[in-house]
Formats: structure tokens, C-alpha cells, sequence
């Protein structure tokens, strides 16, 4: 199919649909507003239902219900919509359900603002919600990448039985760029029959029962060792990362996600002009982290500079990656303000040429 | 003489004894869906929705499909069930602490949508799963662990008819209120059940029957004690009957007369 | 001729039965079930209508009716 | 190479129709883009902005701190955004709306009195179409028969409108072609 | 002869511009409600709960303390702070998306414990700040950009009227609609502001004004037209008037008659 | 005063009184249903007010507006009630106001069971709520010590104008032991007179206005900053650890929080008698985590075994603080199962007979 | 005698008042002010009845009323 | 040294009561104390039980895996704890309602017929307070006197049923006293 140009939001409704995803449940919030939008003029066009939740906390459960019988299905929101979401997420991560949820992250605590922001990276990986769950997290720092990493969610969340988190902040979601939707795709990973689906029951089979429930302890601890063994799985098979200029000699490793990470590489491009020698290290799902990826990667660099537009969330996870091998530093935005190239060549360069780590464990 | 079975066990009620209390008239709720269910011949097609509350366990109570929704959003699973799959009988079964205080958006809503599902609601004036908090439908003066000194409706007003609530939506809908507390009540109750069902298997309408029910354990009365106080008490406030169907009359209450106030 | 059989181990012993049986003919024994439970049984049988509200009114479905014959009844159900 | 440039303007302007038409112009001659708008709170009767990155190669930030060319419809787009030009760079201004001068002296300055020549074409609401005229005059960042296309497709069936806009269009071109030409544009001149 | 000043900005208003849209109405309700709060003389213990919408910085416009809540909790908020502190005047300014969408369960809560608030709700059909998605009190037929064939309620319901809904709860209230598309609709709006504020005073009851409101932007029309919108469309789907005064009355619906159905 | 034997829930409501807390609003949930019912039953004593919120969500956003009028507040709630409270959590730490949190602890995810669990430590400590914000959390592991920290929560919460949350498991909450309230008790930090609150305003000072929204990026970054500011001094000023046996020679060093530290201090005794040596280290602010300490009490022994009741979150921060300098082996249980002296006895043997560690980053 | 003063920075050029004015005395100009609006202002003040429904009306509080003397009012407000 | 238990029956059999009142007493004995009731969803008209620990220095675990003392109320709570006491440790039950033997060997068992001796005394409910009474002779855990004044405490106001009440914990008492005394209540003879 040829190019189109697209917003991000818009890229994403259209990459759902491509997936097969016919049902949409979600609440207006900048800056995702064009997700829902684009889906209410869609998805009729495909025989597919568009319903407005009443809240957040509505559409979460309307998700639960629709994954529940079977059929694809997303919602979208921003920040603290996605906060409302989260005893939803718990019970679809608990009754193994799969969906897909698209956070276009805005800056806060609180309201906030609704300009770019990526501080919702401790609720996305390690599970804003109770209980012992994760989510997959995946991160696309373009348009295409957003359509891509999409409609492979869906294929994950139908494979893993899990809710697959598309994170994303509000630059991805308003920028417009060309994408393309390939005529035939594969789904990227095999797609088991959905046996458990809660549909109906004739008799010929026990009753489908879509349910975290189980009040005697021992069951709820196989349950969760199951969930913990779904885990390690995606540990051990989905991990994606990407790197721009690992194949040059570089003293700095960069490590961003997310549209963060385009404003790296630019900076980067700029500093080989000016002889400074450093990469970038991206990871694209969070969750699972590439750990071993990262710290094979770090280990051709004398330091590591990790950038973010939060105080400091990602930093965690290399921190865990790296165990103190290398000397490690910050540089971020908050509030919505932005990251610009000159800035992370700026501190690259500083650090190139000798900066001391900051103190630890902030 | 061939010996015919009048009366037994619904199919659509699983072969499993409940983990109510004795005397809890949840039980009885559930036997009259599950005739309805059979009689109507939907079981091979509904999906019931189980509340968070004592009933959370009806999805082993029911020989049909289920999911259990979090406490209060039974009806946004089952909007998300039937939007899905519009062939489906879908029923979602909510206590009074699930359906009028922390759910009270989603029914509302819900019912607004028309989502064509019929909700049973199980008023039984008290949270019991947690053992005997205040609900939005405890009585005036009505003991509980979170108002021990009473219901006091000048702190807290007074319960709240999710009945009479509904039924002044615009959105074409049945709701009626019943209770199960002597034998003759529960054929009545049956009979809006009957209604509910029939309504969205036809695909007219949302449906909600209130169903008045007991909680002999958190009210520390003798069952037989409580379905007395069903009558007493309950029935005088929460009346019986038809509130709505989906005739298409707009029953929304106006505005007084301006030399009013 | 009705009859009326009570599942001693899904009985509960509420009562709700014996309240509500209008020829009184059903009552809790002495002995407890599985579970703990004083259970109801059937005192008289002969003396049963057939009117179904003890099998309307029990909760936990512990109520079975058979009959031999035909049998007309008041309400629907 | 890459053309990057940052467009402002009031809400109503068009600044971000004419953005996003570059870039599809862009895409049209098979550059690599990307569209930025501002969406923030501004949104509301405030001003608006966007960026567009056009570029030979995958476009890296689609946020431009320092862009190569900014494009002023009004006055607060002016003061905004006038020092973060790159040096060298180059700035069209809307006349109409701007009466101050620009004060750098390191950027080239076009000089476009969008809104006037709109009025006189008689399609005061195009005034966009002369300022990004001027810019692909100046520029040739891409194609004008690219943007040509789409001014018909944008407004297709609405003969009369498209007539304006294309006049719109060339007017702006050839005026943004002959500042660029003949050096007048050079800021020295212009700053105090 | 001495000049007197007849109409000026009232002094609980901020002396600062607002960000609305030109002939956004939600300004005119802004200054009555400052004018009821000057003249009943409160100013000085009033504190205000900002929505999440386009009033939103509403906080900025009132020269009263002010807290702003999450999109919806207003009401939640408001008894937070009366409960704290029963010597305040607390009002909530809501949206309908607000109010009537996400907010459902706190505002049919809050009117149900009859806490002794004003909340002023400024229903505009729909979400304002967001960019014109459909709310629950988008008229049928409305196009918004999530309804883009307008409303259609035979998939997602009618209108929602909140006076009506919140009317029928048991607990006294004060319960009215306005409008203030014309001069003479905003005095009418401003004497039911004036009454809801003095039951709040007097600890009588909680108190609601819906009020009907413009959005000149996202229903795509010159604010003229918008006032004419309202008055064509709107006020007949919107009733204006009190449809509850806090006289002890309970005016629940009862059932139909055995007979029906 | 005298020793008086309460429940865990009594004994937490019965010290929000003492520490002049007059303002209660929640909703039940197991298992804590007791801290709402004492209230019910005591705040009318003492003047105060309690109100059974309609959802945790409505009691988030309650305790929000009492908060910003200047009274001392609480909710509590158990992990689904929690997951509904984090976008009214991130409100509050966005707006700074002073609020103290109880969650006591069930199995999830989903709604898992309403056994004792620990596996919103995730929740806590790092988020759950969107936006770049930190509760402190204190983690006590005795009904005595579950009364002390309450009472140290509102001195905090106002200190630090920030959200506190006590974090026990459904152990603290239902179990009976002699607890001391002390009859004058000096507040643990110095209280700021509440200039801020929003109560009116005479027109003698500018509005006071609660608010966590910033429409200019810029002012909602110097916004950021602030709050990173405050919980770094909370890192610095705040840490609270305990230890147990470190005074004697130790092989295995073990973490736990809670009352999983109390069972494993059962263990310690009999391992002592059985001559292995063994101490334990116990966190108990989880944030800020102490991670200085750890790793100070960590260069003491050979190995580090973690024990918590979930399937491993607390040992993220365990790793930060070791960065590798320590094998650490883990032993949880999960669903409502208890971990047993017996079971973390048997651990500590093995490890200390040279058990060789797990695979990392599970 | 009335006199209508409207603040020319505060006007947003929404025309209600113009809609509103039972007089027609009110209309908006041709100049624009700081914020781009053409905005309202009084066309022919001496035959303003000062009704107030311009003020009313106004969602910008951008207008103002003076009387020298005593007015009645039909409405109170 | 460490007295813990783990008392366990049927709901209404008051077992969470005299947990409670163990912990008390021990508590006015000046030692240290815990008492953790199982809080599951047996609740409901299922089993329940508590865990009482009485020590001399600060209660670790108050949760106890293999106690040194279970006392069992109905058949169900034998099939649960018999495999959990200690060996060597002391099992108390309510032979009213048990009627199978106990099956290991390595326990002391004292069989009480709690609720034979309730009903003689005219208080079907003070069952549980004969089989505390026993638990008390057996051990010693705490002083019979202290556990007395909680019996009054308790049921402050109803003489008739603090009289009964004691009575119940006195008879218990003897029994434990002479079970544990005479060697009778050594297990082997109990075993298949
Ligand atoms: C989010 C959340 N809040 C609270 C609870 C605890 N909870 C479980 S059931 C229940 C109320 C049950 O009352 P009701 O709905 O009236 O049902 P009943 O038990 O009376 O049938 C509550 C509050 C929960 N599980 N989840
Ligand atoms: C939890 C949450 N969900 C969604 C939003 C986005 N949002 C902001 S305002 C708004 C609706 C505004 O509509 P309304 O309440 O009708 O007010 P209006 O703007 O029309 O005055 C929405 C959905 C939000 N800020 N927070
Ligand atoms: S607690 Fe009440 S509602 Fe629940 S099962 Fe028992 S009697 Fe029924
Ligand atoms: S059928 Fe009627 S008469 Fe016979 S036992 Fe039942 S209630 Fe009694
Ligand atoms: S109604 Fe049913 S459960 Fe109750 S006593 Fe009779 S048979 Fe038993
Ligand atoms: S968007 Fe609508 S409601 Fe919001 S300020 Fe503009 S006109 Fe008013
Ligand atoms: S007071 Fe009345 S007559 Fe005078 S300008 Fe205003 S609207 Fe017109
Ligand atoms: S109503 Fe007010 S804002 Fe609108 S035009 Fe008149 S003066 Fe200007
Ligand atoms: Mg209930
Ligand atoms: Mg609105």
C-alpha cells in the first residue's frame, strides 16, 4: 500500500483495524483525542462498534468484557485517564485477558499539562495497578513504528493472554508522518484458538468462567506462579532494542525510547560532525527491559548517559542493567518541555570530556 | 401411575450446593433467573456477569458461560460482552453495594446507552460480603457496622431507589421491583424476570429487575425473622411493581409551576 | 399424590420451608448433616397439597416435588 | 540536506494547513517528513504553531529547537520566535499584521505582506497560501506544482476558491523568488 | 447630579480576562455566581471546586479561595472540604461531561447524602475542552467529532437531564434549571443561583442549578446563532425550572399499576 | 497509658485520633473493614466526622478537599480499593497536600483473594499513579509499631506537605497485640503553620488555590522540580531501617519489611540455635528505600536472600542497592500463603551450604 | 441618563451585546485590539434606555453602566 | 519459652473468643502476646481459626506453621491440624463432636467432651470455655484466675451465664489437670 501521510493517533486507529481489531471502548483526553475520533468515523465504515465509555474506569471494564468474548479490542487514553484505568488492568491482567492499551502520556503528577511527557514509565512497567502482574510495554518512536508496534500488540496480547501497553507520549500522538500499512501481514507470533472464551456454553464443555478469583491461596499462588512463568517467557522471547551508531567506536552510550530517542539520534549525527564518538542504545518493549542487551552495549562505553522527559524513571532499569559498571547520568525534561538535539549533545559532549556521575538513587 | 417431576432443579443452576448462608434469599434469586434462562431456552447462549459482593461466586452457581467484573462495573463488562457479540443473552447480577454506591455511574450510563442486557439487582439493604457496612439502600435508622448508632438520613440522606432512579431516563427500558421474601412474591418475581429476559432476547430494550432480598447473618435476625422484615420494613419504602417499559413515553418528571418556591 | 423430597445435604436448615408450608408438614429433625446442619424433613406426607411453596421458597434448591397423576394448581410457575 | 522550518501564527491563520501541505508536498517528491504541531493550551483564540522537518534521509527529531527558517504570521509569532532562528537562517514575516522591524542582523529576512495581497486577490483567508508561496519561492523546498496539486485536491469542487488560493500561491512565489534573488532580503539592511 | 455605577464587575470576580471562546456563555454564569456571592455577602468563606473542562481555571477567575479537582470528583471534593469544614460555603462549577459522564456516581452521592453544597452545572451538550466529543446530554441528531452522523440513540441513548434524575432522590434539595441565552433567562438563572446559595447558607439542603450554556466553537456556530441553538433545541429537551425545593416532600415515581404491562 | 490489646485495624484508627485526625472517608473492603467501622464508632466520639465514601475513588478525591482546608485526614483501603485511588493519589502528591493512606494488603492481581500479600510494593513505592511524583511509605511489622508510624504519618504528610501511605499486609490489619499509646506525644518533625489552605479569603492575601495544573511547561517543570527537590530530602532526612542480629557474625543477610521480617526473625533465633548465622535487615520506609544501609549491612555477609510475599518487587530496590556486590537469592510466596519461620530457616541453610544464586532480572 | 462604557481589551467581539440591545445603539467596529478582536462599542448613547441587557449579557463583564440620577427598572436584578 | 496454639472449629463455636481471652489473660500475666484469626472466606458459615502466641520476650512470628499445641473444636479441624503440632506436642479435642481416633502417636492428646459437659451444665454455648478450662490444666499457659476475670468481664451483667461460663472453664480445667497428670493422655495408647 502506498504511503500516507498520518498523525500518530490516527496511525494507530488505522494499524487496530488492519489488525482485525473491530471494537473500540474509550474517553476523550488530550492529546489522544484523534485515537477515539478516528475510530467513531471508522469503525462503522468496517461493521465494526465504536462506544464512548462513560470514564475511564467504564472502558477498562468494557475492554475486560469484549476481550472476554473473544474479539480484539483497544482503548486509548492519556496519563491520568490511564491512572483510573488501573484496578481494570489488574483484573484483565489477573483473568489473563488480552487487550490492548494505547497511553499517549502527558506531563503530571495530577492534571497536570497536557504537553509530552514520558513520566508514566513506573506505572506502565512495573504495575500501577495490585497484585503481581506486568504488562507488555512497547515504545515506537515514529509514526510507522507506532502502526508497526501496534498491530503486533494485538498479536501479543493473543499470544501471551495479556494486555499489551502501546506507550507513547503526546508528540507521537499529534506528529504527523508518512506510514504504510502492508496489503498482507503475518502476525508475529502464532495465534492460538481461544478455547476459553465466555460465549456460551451448550453443555458439550465445562463453563468458560473469565475470573481472578480464587479465594483458596494455594490455588491463587499456582495462579500466579502461571502468570509469573508468562512472564519470563516474554523475558526470554520479546525483548526488542534498537541502536543508532554502535558500529563506530563511542565513548557516551545514549539510551532513550520513544520519540526521546529521535531527538537523540540527531544529536548524535551532529556530534560525530564535531568528532565526539557516542550511540544510542533504544529500548523499544519496557517491559521485558533489555537488560543484557543494554549492558553489552554499555560495555563498549566509558559512560552512559540516560535521557527522559520525567526526573528520572527509566534510569531504575539501567541502573539494574548495569550494576554500577559504568558511571551513569541524567538528562531530562519535565512539564511537557522538551528535549532538543542541542541539549543532548551539549551534555554528551560535557560528559565526553569529563563530567563526574551525579550521587545515586535520587 | 407414571411419576412426573413438578419441581427440581433448574439445568441452567449448576449441581453445587452455595456457600450462602443459610436462609440468604440469593439463592432463590438465582433459581428463578436459571428457570427463566431455561424456560426462555437461552442457556447455550448467555453469559452471565458476577458482581463483586456475596454473589461473586454465581459464576460456579450457573451451568452458562461467565465473567466476573470488579466491584460496581458489571455493567461495563456486560456492555463490553454485548457490544462484541449481539447474539448474546447477556445478565449481569449486582448487589445494592455494587450497583448503587461504587457502580452507580455504569448502571446509570448502562441503562441511558440502552445497552440491550437485563441486570438483576439484589437489594438486600446491606453490604454483606464484608460483613454489614451502611449501602446506599440501608434504611432510615437501620443498624450496621458503619452507622452503629443508626441510619442517620440528616448525615448521610436517605436510601436511594435505583428503580425509580432508571426509570426516569429517557432511553426506552423495563425496570420493576420484586422481592422473593414468601413463595408468592418470588412467582411474581419470576414473572419480571421472565419480562426482562424476554425484552432483551427480542432485542428491545435494557432491562433491570430489583429484587428484594434478605441478609439474615448481617441484620442478626433468624431467616424466617427476615423475610418478616423484608415486608416491614423494606417493601413500605421500596414499593413493588412496574416502574418502566419501553413504550416510548418520555416519563421524565417536569418542572413545578413558576409561582412555585 | 405429591411428593416432597428434601436433600438432607444441601438443606441449610433455614426454616424457610417450614414457615411457609401452609398445611405446616415440614420441620427440622434432630440430627445435623455433612455440614453442620439441623435439616428439614417431611413430617406428613400424606397430608401434602402439592402447592409448591416450599420448593419456591427454599433457597438452596433442596426441595424436589413429584406427583403421581395430574395436578392443577393456582398460580403458574 | 533537510528543511526544517517552524510556522506561527493566530489560531485562525491556516498556519497549520499550509504545514502539513508542505509536508505532503514533500512526501509527493519523495522526501522523508514529519509534521509537528503545537497543540497546547494556546489551542483556544490563542496563537498556534507547527514544525516541518523535510528532509533527504530519515527525519531524526521532529522537534526543531533551532530551526533553519521560521515562518511569523503575527506579531507574538515574531517575538517568539525570532531569536531562535539559526544564524544564517532565514525569517518570512507577515507584514500586514507585524509593523515592528526584526532586530537580529544574522538572518536573511523575507518580507511578505501576506494578508494585503490576500485582500486584493479577493480571498482574504488566503493570506496563508501567499506566505507559503514565498517560502517555497525563497526556499524551493519543494516542488510548487506539488503544492499546486494539493490546493485542488484541499479545495476540490470549490472552483472559485481554488482560483485564489493557486493566485494566492504564485503571487506569494514569485515575490518570495525575487526577495530572495536580488539580496534585498539580507537582514543587515533591516536591523536597527 | 452624582454618577452612580448600576452594572460593573462584581467583586468575587477576578479582575482578570478569561480564556473563553468569544460569546462562550460559560462567562455569564461566571458573574452570577459572583454576584450571588457578593450580595448574600459570602465571599470571604467561599471556596470554590473547579471542574476539569473549560472552566477549568475557574480558580483564576473567582477572587475566592478556590481547589481544583479531577475531572468529574467535584462533588467528591466539595464534601471533603464541607465535611471539614461546615463553617465554609462550598460550591462545585461542573461541565456535563463532567458531571454527568465521568462524574455520575459522585454528583447522584453527593445530592443523596444531601451535602450541604451549591453545585452550579453548566450544561453546553457537549465536551468543550477536548474539542467537541459527544457528552451525555448531546441532543439527538447532534454531530460532535465521536458522534460524526450525530447523535444516533438508538446505539448509545438519549440525552441525560440531570435536574430531572437528581430530582427524584428522596433527600430535600434544591433542584432547578436556567438558562442564560437571553438577558432575561440569565436574571431567571441568577435568582435560582441566589436560592440555592441561601439554602446552602442556611444549612438547609444541597443545591444544583443546571444551567444551559453556549459553545459557540465546537457546535461550529457565530455565538448569536448559538443563543437561538439553545433556545431552539435545547429548552424544549431542557426544561427550565425548579423541579425540587427542599419541603421534605418525596416524590419518588411509583410503579404502574398492577394491571399494565 | 496503658497497654491495651487491639487489632491491627483498631489500633491504626485508635492512632490517626491521637494524632488529631478528626476526618475519616472510605469504603469497606476486606481486610480492613475494621479500620472504617472503628471510625464510625470513634470519630463521633471525639467530634470528628466520618463519611462511608461511595467508591475509593470518591474517598480519594474526599480527602483531597479536606486535605486542602487544612485538617488532618485519612482513608484506607486494601489493593483493588488502592488501584482505584491512583489518579486521585497523583492529585494530591501534584497539589501537595498532606493525606494519609492505609493500604493493607490482600493477594492479587485482579481480585485475587483477601489473603495477607505484599505485592503492591511496586505500587507504592514507585507510582502507581501517573506523573513523576513519590508517597513516602512506611512499612510496620507489629501492631505497636503500626500505631507509631501512623501517628509519625500526619507529622510527615505535613511536613513534607505530601501523600503518606502505611503499607501493612492483611497480617498487621487483623491481628491482636498489646499496644501503648503514649498520653503526650511530640510531633516527629516540626509543623509549618498551613498558610496554604483554601478557606476562604478576605482579600487580604492572594486566593489560595489547591491545584496540581500548569499550563505553561515551563512552570509545571520548575512544578517537577520542587517536588523532586522534597523527595530528596526525604531520601536524605528520612530513611528508616531496623536490623536484627547484625551485632553477631553472619553468613546470610536477609531482607524483609513487614510482617514477613517478624517471621523472619523467628527464623534467625532457631538458625542461631542450629549455629548458622544469619541476620536481618528490615526497610522500613520503602520510600525512600535504604539503600546505603543495606549495602553497608550487606558487606557483612556472603549472600542476601530476600523474602516477601509476592513474586519479587522489593528485590528490584535490593539489587539497586547491592548493584551486584552480593549474590541474592529470593524466597516469596504468593496468592494469601504465609511464608513460615520453618521455610526461611530451611533458605538460609541451603544458602548457606553454598546454594548457588538464581538467574537475574526475572 | 445612562451611559454605557465597554472596555475595548476585554471585548472578545462575540456581538451578544449587539444581538441583545433592544436600541441597536451597540455594534462592533473596525479596529482590532490587543488580542485580534474587533470589538463592540456604543454607536449612538443617547438613545440608551439603560435596560442592562447589554451588561447582562456579556460574558466578558466588558461593559459597564453609569446613570446620573434615579432609574426604575423593570426587572430586578 | 514460647506457649503457641492454634484453636480451630466451626464458626459459632466461640474459638475466636477464648483466643482472645488467652491472649488477655497472658497479657495481665505480664507476658507478651499475639493473636491472629484466620479472616478467610470460610467465614461464612465454614471453619475458623486463631492463632494465640504467649511468650516471655517479644513475639516473633505470630504466625505459627507446626504449633506446639492444637486444639480441636470439629472433625474438620482435626483432619487439618493433627499433621501440623509439633512432635511431642499436645493436642486437645472436642470428643463431643469427633468421634474418630487421633492418628499419630508422637502427640499428647487430652480428649475433652466439650459439649457433653456444656449441656450438663446448662450452657449448650460454653463448650468452647470447657475446652479452654482443659487447655489451661494441661498447661499452665496462663492462670485460671486471670482467665476467670475476663469470664466476668465478658459477659458483664448476665449472672447466670458468667456462672455457667465458669463452671464449664473449671470443669475443663480439672479434666486438663488430670489428663495431662495421670498420663492418660500420652498418645500411643490413642493410635491405631
Ligand atoms: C474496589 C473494591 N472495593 C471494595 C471491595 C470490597 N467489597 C467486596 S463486596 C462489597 C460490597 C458487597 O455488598 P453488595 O454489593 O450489597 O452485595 P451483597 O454482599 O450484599 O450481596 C465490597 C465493598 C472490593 N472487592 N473492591
Ligand atoms: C480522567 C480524565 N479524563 C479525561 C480528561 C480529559 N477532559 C478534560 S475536560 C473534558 C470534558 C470537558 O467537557 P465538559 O465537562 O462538558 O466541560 P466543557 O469543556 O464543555 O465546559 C475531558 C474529557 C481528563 N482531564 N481527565
Ligand atoms: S452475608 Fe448476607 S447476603 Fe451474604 S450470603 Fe450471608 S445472608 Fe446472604
Ligand atoms: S408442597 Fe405445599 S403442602 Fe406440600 S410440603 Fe410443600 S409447602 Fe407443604
Ligand atoms: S428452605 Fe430449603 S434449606 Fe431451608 S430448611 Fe427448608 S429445605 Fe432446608
Ligand atoms: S470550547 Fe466551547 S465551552 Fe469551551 S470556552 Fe470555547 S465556547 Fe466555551
Ligand atoms: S442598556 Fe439597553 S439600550 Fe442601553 S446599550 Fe445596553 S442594551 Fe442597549
Ligand atoms: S457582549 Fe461583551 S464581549 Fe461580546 S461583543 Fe459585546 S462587549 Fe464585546
Ligand atoms: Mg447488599
Ligand atoms: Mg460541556
Amino acid at each position: 500500500m502506498a504511503k500516507k501521510l498520518m498523525k500518530g493517533c490516527e496511525a494507530i486507529g488505522e494499524a487496530a483495524i488492519k489488525a482485525g481489531c473491530k471494537l473500540f471502548f474509550g474517553y476523550p483526553i488530550t492529546p489522544q483525542n484523534e485515537i477515539p475520533e478516528y475510530m467513531a468515523h471508522r469503525l462503522p465504515q468496517v461493521g465494526g462498534t465504536f462506544v464512548q465509555a462513560e470514564s475511564e474506569v467504564a472502558a477498562s471494564n468494557m475492554i475486560y468484557g469484549a476481550a472476554g468474548s473473544g474479539e480484539r479490542v483497544f482503548t486509548s487514553s492519556s496519563s491520568p485517564g490511564i491512572s483510573l484505568m488501573q484496578e481494570g488492568i489488574s483484573y484483565i491482567a489477573g483473568s489473563e485477558l488480552p487487550v490492548v492499551i494505547v497511553n499517549i502520556m502527558r506531563a503530571g503528577p495530577g492534571l497536570g499539562g497536557i504537553l509530552p511527557s514520558q513520566s508514566d514509565y513506573f506505572q506502565a512497567t512495573k504495575g500501577g495497578g495490585h497484585g503481581d502482574y506486568r504488562l507488555l510495554v512497547l515504545a515506537p518512536w515514529s509514526v510507522q513504528e507506532a502502526a508497526d508496534l501496534m498491530q503486533d500488540a494485538f498479536d501479543l496480547a493473543d499470544y501471551y493472554r495479556n494486555p499489551v501497553m502501546v506507550l507513547g507520549d503526546g508528540l507521537i500522538g499529534q506528529m504527523m508522518e508518512p506510514v504504510e500499512f502492508k496489503a498482507e501481514r503475518t502476525p508475529c507470533k502464532p495465534l492460538p484458538p481461544k478455547a476459553w472464551v465466555a460465549t456460551g456454553c451448550s453443555g458439550d464443555r465445562p463453563t468458560n468462567i473469565i475470573n481472578s478469583l480464587f479465594l483458596d491461596p494455594e490455588v491463587l499462588e499456582r495462579h500466579n506462579q502461571k502468570l509469573k512463568a508468562k512472564y519470563d517467557l516474554m523475558v526470554r522471547d520479546e525483548v526488542r532494542c534498537a541502536s543508532y551508531g554502535t558500529d563506530r567506536p563511542y565513548e557516551v552510550l545514549v539510551v532513550a525510547y520513544g520519540t526521546v530517542a529521535r531527538v537523540c539520534s540527531t544529536a548524535l549525527d551532529d556530534l560525530r560532525e564535531d568528532g565526539v564518538g557516542a550511540a544510542l542504545f533504544r529500548p523499544i518493549t519496557l517491559f521485558p527491559f533489555p537488560y543484557a542487551e543494554l549492558r553489552a552495549a554499555a560495555e563498549n562505553a566509558r559512560a552512559v548517559l540516560v535521557v527522559e522527559l520525567s526526573t528520572g524513571q527509566m534510569i531504575e532499569d539501567v541502573r539494574l542493567a548495569l550494576e554500577g559498571s559504568r558511571p551513569i547520568h541524567f538528562l531530562g525534561r519535565q512539564g511537557g518541555m522538551l528535549i532538543s538535539p542541542e541539549a543532548v549533545s551539549e551534555r554528551v559532549s560535557a560528559i565526553s570530556a569529563g563530567l563526574p556521575e551525579e550521587v545515586r538513587h535520587g | 401411575m407414571a411419576e412426573t417431576v413438578v419441581f427440581a432443579r433448574p439445568q441452567a443452576l449448576a449441581p453445587v450446593p452455595t456457600h450462602y448462608c443459610p436462609g440468604c434469599t440469593h439463592g432463590v434469586i438465582h433459581r428463578l433467573v436459571a428457570e427463566v434462562v431455561d424456560e426462555l431456552g437461552l442457556a447455550h447462549r448467555t453469559v452471565g456477569i458476577a458482581p463483586v459482593g456475596c454473589s461473586v461466586l454465581a459464576y460456579n452457581y450457573f451451568s452458562t458461560d461467565f465473567q466476573e467484573a470488579a466491584h460496581g462495573r458489571a455493567p461495563a463488562v456486560a456492555t463490553g460482552v454485548k457490544r462484541a457479540r449481539p447474539d448474546l443473552i447477556v445478565f449481569a447480577y449486582q448487589g445494592d453495594g455494587d450497583l448503587a454506591s461504587i457502580g452507580m455511574a455504569e448502571i446509570v450510563h448502562c441503562a441511558n446507552r440502552g445497552e440491550k442486557i437485563t441486570v438483576v439487582f439484589v437489594n438486600n439493604a446491606i453490604y454483606g460480603m464484608t460483613g454489614g457496612q451502611m449501602a446506599p439502600t440501608t434504611l432510615p435508622g437501620q443498624v450496621t457496622t458503619t452507622c452503629p448508632l443508626g441510619r442517620d438520613v440528616s448525615q448521610v440522606g436517605y436510601p436511594i431507589r435505583v428503580a425509580e432512579l432508571l426509570a426516569t431516563l429517557r432511553t426506552p427500558a423495563f425496570v420493576a421491583r420484586a422481592a422473593v421474601h414468601t413463595p408468592l412474591h418470588a412467582v411474581t418475581a419470576k414473572e419480571m424476570l421472565r419480562r426482562a429476559f424476554r425484552y432483551q432476547a427480542e432485542g428491545t430494550c435494557f432491562s433491570l429487575v430489583e429484587v428484594l432480598s434478605t441478609c439474615p447473618t448481617n441484620w442478626g435476625m433468624p431467616p424466617v425473622e427476615a423475610t418478616e422484615w423484608v415486608e416491614k420494613n423494606m417493601v413500605p419504602y421500596y414499593p413493588l411493581g412496574v416502574f418502566k417499559t419501553p413504550d416510548g413515553l418520555d416519563r421524565a418528571p417536569r418542572p413545578a409551576p413558576a409561582t412555585e418556591g | 399424590m405429591p411428593q416432597i423430597l428434601i436433600d438432607r445435604d444441601l438443606c441449610k436448615g433455614c426454616e424457610l420451608c417450614v414457615n411457609a408450608c401452609p398445611q405446616k408438614i415440614l420441620a427440622l429433625g434432630q440430627e445435623i448433616n455433612a455440614k453442620g446442619y439441623f435439616f428439614a424433613s417431611v413430617v406428613e406426607q400424606k397430608r401434602c397439597i402439592g402447592c409448591r411453596l416450599c420448593c419456591i421458597t427454599c433457597p438452596d434448591v433442596a426441595i424436589q416435588m413429584r406427583v403421581s397423576g395430574t395436578m392443577y394448581h393456582y398460580f403458574a410457575y | 540536506m533537510q528543511n526544517d522550518l517552524i510556522i506561527a501564527g493566530f489560531g485562525g491563520q491556516g498556519v497549520l494547513l499550509i504545514g502539513k501541505m508542505l509536508a505532503y508536498a514533500g512526501m509527493a517528491d519523495g522526501k522523508e517528513v514529519s509534521w509537528l504541531p503545537s497543540y497546547g493550551p494556546e489551542m483556544r483564540g490563542g496563537t498556534c504553531n507547527c514544525t516541518v522537518v523535510i528532509a533527504d534521509r530519515p527525519v531524526g527529531s521532529p522537534v526543531v529547537e533551532r530551526p533553519r527558517v521560521a515562518m511569523v504570521m503575527n506579531l507574538p509569532s515574531l517575538e517568539k520566535y525570532e531569536g531562535m532562528v539559526k544564524p544564517g537562517g532565514l525569517l518570512l514575516v507577515n507584514t500586514s499584521l507585524i509593523s515592528r522591524d526584526v532586530q537580529r542582523s544574522d538572518l536573511r529576512v523575507v518580507k511578505v505582506p501576506a494578508n494585503e495581497i490576500a485582500n486584493r486577490l479577493g480571498n482574504p483567508r488566503a493570506a496563508n497560501m501567499v506566505a507559503l508561496g514565498a517560502y517555497l519561492g525563497a526556499t524551493r523546498a519543494v516542488s510548487l506544482a506539488a503544492v499546486e496539486g494539493l490546493v485542488r485536491e484541499t479545495f476540490a469542487g470549490k472552483a472559485k476558491v481554488i482560483d485564489s488560493n493557486l493566485a494566492a500561491l504564485q503571487e506569494g512565489y514569485a515575490l518570495g523568488e525575487r526577495e530572495a534573488a536580488d539580496g534585498k532580503a539580507v537582514s543587515q539592511e533591516v536591523g536597527a
